[in-house]
């Protein structure tokens, strides 16, 4: 038994390796918000929740016309970076930045306005889609292409699909670093997120940059909404909290603002998942199992961060007494 | 003016199960509407109430309490999920407002003994064996892994499945709870070390469905299995080819065999531009007792209205040919003689094939 | 006897040595003042003392007990107060609250005296009111009692911020820049306070300050740091002579000022 | 080139300022002056748009500007460094000077003007890679002076430029600022330390609970016998 | 201070409003009416007697004599009250200590386990002895037995989180939240203890005789039905006034002073000698046995628990009850709990219920140029599955309009009223 455990071991990293792409992509989303407005912006969820159902209309009424499943994966993430970003600027203007411009400094209020803006999303678009297509449940639909089965060293095998998530995952990653650490309007960014007031006396509008960031992080989450259709088929208006909890967790677990610890968490946690998920059910001899995952997920976040308060890659606070 | 007289409904109208939720309000509502003209003949307003318990114990509860303190409410259809609605029959039972639930399926739900619960569903405690003969005797399942979803309905069945298949000499090689709604690539993994060449799955299509998808994907081949949770055309739409040869069992018998249930769908269909799913036929089916208990109630009471207590009685009185079969209930409030069926997906498409009838009654009071 | 042992304290972060071997000792009822060029490491050394970071190398005595590697909570305990170059007040309390707080180890009751409201609870409250109102008094912020701290202007925060370290009953108080932002009028009135401070509550100041009339005015003994090192030690008007002070600090026009 | 008109400000109920009226000519350091709470900080704060005065005129070269945001005010030409330094915490001392010249996109300029600024503060040269939060008090300041001197503004207001500063280096930035002005900047200076202030500059306004109680040529300020007991420390 | 003239408006509308209620027990008007005295009561300032005597007269006489009417009326009050002494324990932990815990739905959930078990019979499924523990003391002692677990659990659930900052505790507490709940579901093996998905069910309620006695005695029969309803509505509310009283005494002592220091500066309250371990041990702590003792009572009154009652969701719901009050602020705790809850199961669904009889009635909007017949209303816009978006909106629309609660803390006033009673008792 114990060898055939051990020869499912690769393959195991490699669905974890899977799921932290998806849960990396979400958390980018969290983090971008997170440091530019010190938010846990819970709406992020539904944002990428819209983001996969801008992809199923892409699937619906784009499908048809296009034969190329490659392409037509390209178009949906498109569209959903599209719509996902221009929701998550619209939620930005309408519900977040009234409250800044009241002055208000508590930083749970904005949490609360976003658990309103998730509440009304996730009926909101269910009510769309009832009265589009009389239906809020939604699947991807399967492409014998996309879901062509490659061997691999180590008894593992992996789908075209899940290629092209690893590949769309690592081009983002290198894009966004690219774009906060190098960029102008990366520093702007970061400078924003620490001060706001000062920045804007710098000649920078606070404005426009934390609208940028949303739409950059809203796209994130679009393309991961529709990555996430294509590995697991099912949509509902629903399915943006559980990887949301997941996703915001291993953005904490990187070291929220951080992008490379967004990127870092959601690969350990998908990891430690699946492995959690794997293997405590031959490990505790059937007593246990699956139904703990997130119990051990959570208990290494916990030993971890009292371990790394700061979370993986998150520095220490600059604050000098 | 006409005297008015409302008909509840109670299951989960928000939150990520809202779409069964939905379907048992609108199985109700096309009972009630035909229901209307009889009633107005009769002098009465005949009116529905639908109303969201949010799938919540606690939510469920101050529902119920609203709804027995409205007096025109006589009876309700409701609720869906056992935890719900153990909790608010309690309520219903200290007013004497009958209720039919179309999915509360846990033993415990009746086992109480009170006179106003009853359902149209089968009990966990029947179709989980009825599955595991059905593994066992037909299929012949040598290595069976039991999965379920965590929830009192699907851990109930698998419970009761796994206990049979063991007590009929069968190998389950393993028992596995999972939340996992989406992503059943651990639960996949160790199939391939567990290699079942049956796997059951109590739980919803919703799940099922992508659980199975999965599995194919991944080349695991063994025979899916799972209760009526699976029942729905969306099962079809989740799963796509990889339903095909797929089981279940039901209390819903096939079309062809209850004619009626045609009717009904195409009814249901033509009303709302879309399929009915298996819940809405058995709220359709708890609506209409709930109506002839209300009528004969009525018509006991020199056709004015009955009291609650009168409506209570009536529908536990009931007998009639509902389009999931006959109905009946015994003094529990199970339904007294239920057949099940094993249904196939011979073709990755909907409805599948009944291939088996078992006919089997509640297990006798504890 | 030295009431503050200083000896051989070193703190690094990463590769920089922000204080350097420092050694001095401060005895009681003294008002010694730290001074030196910006980022030579008077702040950090004052949170070494008070427990905000653990030193590297070398050790505190305080009243001839260790000091370091206590938390600064303990340390509060001991009654060493301080005040903070950026001022850290309670913001959303009010400035009553303030030196309520100040005085948190010295109102000794328990959780059930709170909830069940003892005679030890309104004992020790209402000691702590009646000389919330005397520290007020004494820093002339009793009409402003009622305000939260955040709304003061700054003058009145820093004030306040020697009256929450007052609260403490401190023996030793650590004074970070308390003139800073004021004009020298007020910067007067900070001197004068320091003063009445060591005469009527005998209590020993440790200063850091750039204002140099301050420093030569009423300290009794200056240590100068310079990147870390003490690079001199002596009372004012022999340390304002010596070249490498001059040179690292004063300038030439500081010295004509006094002048 | 500024000018305030009966300039009226408040915070929720506290009346700040009350009818302030000043202006700075094209070239000439202004000094303002006067005790804590006096709404120094709040004139600076309203010129560059923190604040929007609650009535009055503020006028940059003619064109009015109350009531438009600060990025806006930035890219006018004026350059506020404020009250508290103000530094962003989680930059590197480096980036908090390249943010500074945000405006600017030519990176030569950009480069140049770095250099400046490091021959100006040598200490920050030395922590260019330290995170602007770590720095002490002073190099903080350093930091914010240098921070506003990137945006190379047309008008630079600075808020108590010399608070934590060592002797030594309060004396060598009042040399700097003599130096911007000979090479023509504006500045419009609040300080605490009146003696130097008054030295450097031009003019003077003195400010007293919102109003403006003493004007004119720096040094016949400084010599007024009222302002000398009050904000000279006697003597 | 509040002129005296709106406090006899406030009793006059509070006489209008409770008779009302009595007279029409079922509509939804004269409740609105009543809780809106409660919340003038809890909102004005000074007289402290009358506001005192007028919110009494309405809870204890104008409500209950409508609730033997109307049973509901019980359930809803006792459901604020439950949610209240929740919004309170989380005030304490979120709203003065500063410390963002997304995981407080535990506590609860360990209180109610905490009877439950042993007020059923899950108890003998692990353990020897009859039970469930049925009769006089058990019930009070174990709800006494919630609060030490509760708090225990607490303290433990905050050791770890010590060391964490804002968000990073917040995510803790998050997942520890979630551990409880995944226990609760899954501890029906090895050993069944909380016997998992099933929930366990009938759990005992404490004798009331006394109260039916009593009811009878005053001719309202003795339905023991209505005789719960009115036993836990009585308690609720006596716990309500025990735990308002308990955090009022905290806030103004030396606990409650570190609890908002530690919340503004960890720094200077650590120089100013508190410890921020035990501080905030003592906040998780306090918080949580408000909640357990509720979560004991829920269980009662429930006769069920089951994880579903734990999630997430109802973390979320009781902090959006602590913001929407008012952070920090005893008062807005209750009012946000008071306000939330009857959104949720009175305002939103007669509003929906509303909607749906329109449309049954056929009725006709006729606003000139559009007319709007609501028999036409697409099936997809039934009013009851949008309750959670109207929901929220208010929260939106509630933050953008009072981002600091609808009773927002003033620790300010509140120093300079207790000064001016201490300057004249003393
Ligand atoms: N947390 C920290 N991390 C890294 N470096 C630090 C930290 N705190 C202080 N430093 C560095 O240590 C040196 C000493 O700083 P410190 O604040 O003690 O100076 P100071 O003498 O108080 O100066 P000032 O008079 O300007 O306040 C400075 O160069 C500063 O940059
Ligand atoms: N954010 C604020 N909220 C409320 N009142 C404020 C605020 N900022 C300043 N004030 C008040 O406005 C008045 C003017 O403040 P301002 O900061 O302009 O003074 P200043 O002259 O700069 O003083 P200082 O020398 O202390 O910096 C003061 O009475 C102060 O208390
Ligand atoms: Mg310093
Ligand atoms: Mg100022």
């Amino acid at each position: 038994m114990s060898d055939a455990l051990i020869e499912l071991l690769p393959s195991v990293l490699l669905e974890g390796l899977l799921l932290g792409c998806v849960y990396a992509m979400i958390a980018l989303g969290y983090t971008m918000v997170y440091g530019v407005l010190g938010l846990i912006n819970f709406a992020h969820s539904e944002v990428f929740m819209v983001g996969a159902v801008a992809g199923i209309e892409v699937y619906r009424y784009v499908g048809p016309h296009i034969d190329n499943p490659y392409a037509l994966a390209v178009v949906a993430m498109l569209v959903a970076a599209g719509v996902s970003g221009g929701l998550a600027v619209a939620i930005e203007r309408l519900a977040y930045r009234p409250l800044r411009k009241r002055g208000s400094t508590n930083r749970l209020v904005p949490l609360i306005t976003a658990i309103g803006v998730s509440f009304f999303l996730q009926d909101f678009v269910r009510l769309i889609e009832g009265l589009w297509h009389g239906e809020f449940y939604m699947n991807y639909p399967a492409d014998a292409r996309m879901e062509a089965v490659h061997e691999l060293p180590l008894g593992m095998t992996i789908q075209t699909k899940s290629i092209i998530v690893i590949v769309v995952t690592a081009a983002m990653l290198l894009g966004l670093d690219h774009l906060v650490r190098r960029t102008r309007l990366g520093k702007a960014i970061r400078a924003v997120a620490q001060d706001l007031q000062t920045a804007s006396l710098m000649g920078i509008d606070p404005d426009r940059i934390i609208a940028r960031t949303f739409l950059i992080g809203g796209a994130l989450g679009g393309v991961a909404g529709v990555m996430f259709g294509l590995l697991y088929s099912q949509i509902n208006p629903f399915v943006g909290f559980v990887p949301g909890v997941k996703a915001f967790t291993a953005a904490v677990l990187g070291g929220i603002g951080n992008i490379y610890g967004a990127m870092l968490g959601g690969l350990v946690l998908g990891t430690v998942e699946t492995l959690g998920g794997t293997y405590l059910f031959f490990l505790t001899e059937g007593a246990i199992g699956n139904e703990y995952k997130d119990v051990v997920a959570f208990l290494i976040l916990v030993l971890l961060l009292l371990f790394r308060p700061q979370g993986l890659l998150g520095r220490t606070q600059g604050d000098k007494v | 003016r006409a005297e008015v007289i409302k008909v509840a409904s109670a299951s989960m109208l928000s939150g990520p199960q809202a779409g069964l939720g939905e379907m048992i309000k609108l199985g109700v509502q096309i009972a009630v509407e035909e229901a209307q003209p009889r009633f107005k003949e009769k002098g009465f307003d005949l009116q529905f109430s639908p109303q969201d318990d949010q799938a919540q114990p606690d939510v469920g509860v101050a529902v119920a309490r609203r709804i027995v303190n409205e007096p025109d409410v006589l009876a309700l259809v409701g609720h869906f999920n056992s935890g719900v609605t153990i909790p608010a029959s309690e309520v219903y039972k200290e007013f004497n407002l009958a209720m039919v639930s179309p999915g509360s399926t846990n033993p415990r739900v009746t086992e109480r003994g009170l006179n106003n619960v009853n359902r149209v569903c089968g009990r966990d405690d029947v179709q989980g064996p009825v599955g595991a003969e059905f593994a066992i005797n037909d299929l012949k399942a040598k290595r069976i892994l039991v999965v379920h979803d965590k929830t009192a309905y699907g851990q109930g069945i698998a419970q009761a499945f796994r206990d049979k298949a063991q007590a009929l000499k069968g190998q389950v090689v393993g028992f596995l709870g999972t939340e996992e709604k989406t992503n059943f690539q651990s639960l996949i993994l160790q199939m391939r070390v567990l290699k079942p060449d049956l796997v059951y799955f109590g739980g919803i299509y919703d799940q099922g469905g992508v659980l199975l998808k999965q599995m194919r994907e991944r080349g695991i081949t063994a025979t899916f299995l799972g209760p009526d949770g699976l029942e729905s055309s969306a099962f079809i739409d989740i799963a796509q080819n990889a339903a095909k040869g797929a089981y279940y069992t039901t209390v819903a018998g096939p079309v062809e065999k209850y004619p009626l249930a045609q009717a009904f769908a195409d009814t249901f269909t033509k009303r709302f531009g879309r399929a009915p799913e298996a819940y809405a036929l058995y709220s359709y089916d708890a609506a209409n007792v709930v109506l002839a208990g209300i009528e004969a109630a009525t018509a006991a009471n020199e056709g004015r209205k009955p009291t609650r207590q009168q409506v209570a009685e009536a529908i536990r009185k009931v007998q009639r040919e509902g389009i999931t079969g006959p109905i009946a209930f015994n003094e529990n409030g199970d339904r007294t003689q239920a057949d099940y069926w094993v249904v196939h997906f011979e073709e990755a498409k909907y409805p599948g094939k009944a291939v088996k009838s078992i006919t089997s009654a509640p297990p006798a009071k504890k | 006897m030295a009431i503050l042992d200083v000896q051989n304290l070193t703190k690094r972060f990463g590769g920089l040595v922000a204080v350097n071997e420092v050694s001095f000792g401060v005895e009681a009822g003294q008002i010694f003042s730290l001074i030196g060029p910006n980022g030579a490491g008077k702040t950090t050394l004052f949170n070494v003392l008070t427990g905000v970071y653990r030193p590297e190398g070398g050790r505190v005595l305080y009243k001839g007990k260790r000091l370091s590697g206590l938390p600064p909570e303990r340390i509060a305990h001991r009654g060493v107060a301080r005040t903070f170059q950026n001022i850290r007040l309670f913001g959303a309390m009010t400035v009553y609250e303030n030196v309520l707080v100040g005085q948190h180890p010295s109102i000794r009751y328990n959780y059930l005296d709170a909830i069940f409201r003892t005679f030890r609870y309104f004992r020790a409250e209402k000691k702590a009111r009646v000389r919330a109102h005397e520290l007020l008094e004494y820093l002339g912020l009793n009409d402003r009692a009622f305000e939260l701290a955040r709304n003061l202007p700054y003058g009145a925060q820093r004030r306040l911020e020697i009256a929450r370290a007052l609260a403490l009953r401190p023996s030793l108080l650590l004074l970070d820049e308390p003139a800073a932002g004021m004009n020298p009028q007020e910067t007067d009135e900070v001197k004068h306070l320091i003063r009445r401070l060591r005469d009527d509550l005998h209590i020993t100041v440790v200063l850091i300050e750039h204002h140099m009339k301050v420093v030569m005015e009423i300290s009794d003994r200056v240590v100068v740091l310079d990147h870390g090192r003490k690079i001199a030690e002596g009372r004012p008007a022999d340390v304002r002579k010596v070249p490498a002070v001059i040179e690292a600090y004063l300038g030439k026009g500081a010295l004509e000022m006094i002048a | 080139m500024l000018e305030l008109r009966d300039v009226h400000a408040c915070y929720g109920h506290i009346h700040a300022l009350k009818g302030v009226t000043i202006h700075v000519q094209e070239g000439e350091i202004v000094t303002l002056i006067g005790s804590n709470g006096a709404g120094k900080s709040t004139t600076l704060r309203c010129i560059s748009g923190l604040l929007a005065p609650r009535s009055g005129e503020i006028l940059w070269r003619g064109q009015p500007i109350h009531g438009l945001k600060p990025f806006e005010v930035a890219a006018l030409g004026i350059g506020h460094s404020p009250e508290g330094r103000r530094i962003f915490p989680r930059l590197s001392v480096e980036e908090n000077l390249e943010i500074g010249a945000y405006l600017e996109r030519d990176a030569a300029v950009i480069a140049r003007r770095k250099t400046d600024v490091f021959s100006l503060f040598p200490r920050l040269a030395e922590r260019r890679k330290q995170d602007g939060g770590t720095l002490s008090g002073g190099e903080q300041q350093m930091l914010a002076i240098g921070r506003a001197l990137m945006q190379n503004p047309s008008l630079l207001l600075l808020d108590e430029p010399t608070l934590g500063l060592a002797p030594v280096l309060v004396e060598n930035l009042f040399e700097t600022l003599q130096t911007l002005h000979r090479a023509g900047k504006t500045i419009l200076l609040v300080e605490q330390n009146a003696w130097h202030a008054l030295h450097i500059a031009q003019r003077a306004y003195v400010l007293q609970t919102g109003s403006i109680t003493h004007q004119g040529i720096a040094k016949e300020i400084a010599d007024d016998p009222e302002v000398k007991q009050a904000y000279l420390g006697g003597d | 201070m509040t002129p005296g003239w709106i406090i006899a408006v406030i009793a006059a509308a509070g006489l209008a409003s409770g008779g009302a209620l009595m007279a029409w027990p079922r509509s939804t008007w004269p409740l609105l009416g009543v809780l809106g005295v409660l919340f003038a009561c809890l909102s004005v300032r000074g007289h402290k007697s009358s506001r005192f005597a007028i919110a009494l007269a309405l809870l204890l006489f104008f409500i209950p004599a409508a609730g033997t009417e109307n049973t509901f009326l019980f359930e809803l009050v006792t459901q604020m009250g439950i949610f209240a002494a929740m919004a309170l324990g989380l005030n304490i932990v979120v709203g003065m200590a500063g410390l963002l815990d997304l995981g407080y739905a535990a506590f609860f959930a360990i209180g109610a386990y905490t009877w439950a078990i042993f007020g059923s019979g899950q108890a003998a499924e692990f353990m020897s002895g009859s039970f469930p523990l049925a009769g006089w003391p058990y019930f009070y002692l174990f709800s006494a037995l919630a609060i030490i677990t509760a708090a225990l659990t607490g303290t433990l659930i905050g050791l770890p989180a010590l060391r964490l900052r804002g968000d990073y505790l917040a995510i803790v507490t998050l997942g520890l939240g979630q551990v409880v709940r995944v226990l609760a579901n899954n501890l029906d093996q090895p050993v069944n203890i909380t016997n998992g998905p099933q929930g366990i069910t009938p759990i005992e309620r404490p004798p009331i005789g006394w109260l039916l006695g009593f009811m009878r005695f005053i001719g309202l029969g003795d339905n023991p039905a209505l005789g719960y309803a009115i036993f836990f509505y009585l308690l609720v509310l006596a716990v309500i006034g025990i735990v308002v009283l308990v955090n009022v005494r905290l806030d103004r002592s030396r606990f409650g002073r570190a609890w908002v220091a530690i919340r503004e500066d960890e720094i200077a309250a650590r120089a100013s000698g508190i410890s921020l371990t035990r501080t905030k041990l003592q906040a998780f702590a306090t918080g949580a046995a408000f909640s357990g003792v509720m979560g004991a009572i829920f269980s009662a009154k429930q006769l069920f628990v089951s994880p579903e009652s734990f999630t997430l969701l109802q973390s979320i719901t009781i902090l959006a009850m602590v913001i929407l009050g008012g952070m920090g602020s005893i008062r807005g705790a209750l009012v946000g709990a008071m306000a939330v809850t009857l959104l949720n199961i009175e305002v939103l669904k007669s509003f929906s219920d509303f909607l749906v009889d329109l449309r049954q009635s056929g009725y006709v909007l006729d606003l000139g140029i559009v007319s709007f017949n609501f028999a036409n209303l697409s099936d997809q816009v039934e009013p009851a599955k949008y309750e959670r978006m109207i929901f929220g909106i208010i929260l939106i629309l509630m933050m953008i309009f009072r981002p600091s609660g609808l009773i927002p803390e003033s620790r300010h006033r509140l120093e300079a009223g207790s000064e001016k009673k201490d300057g004249m008792t003393g």
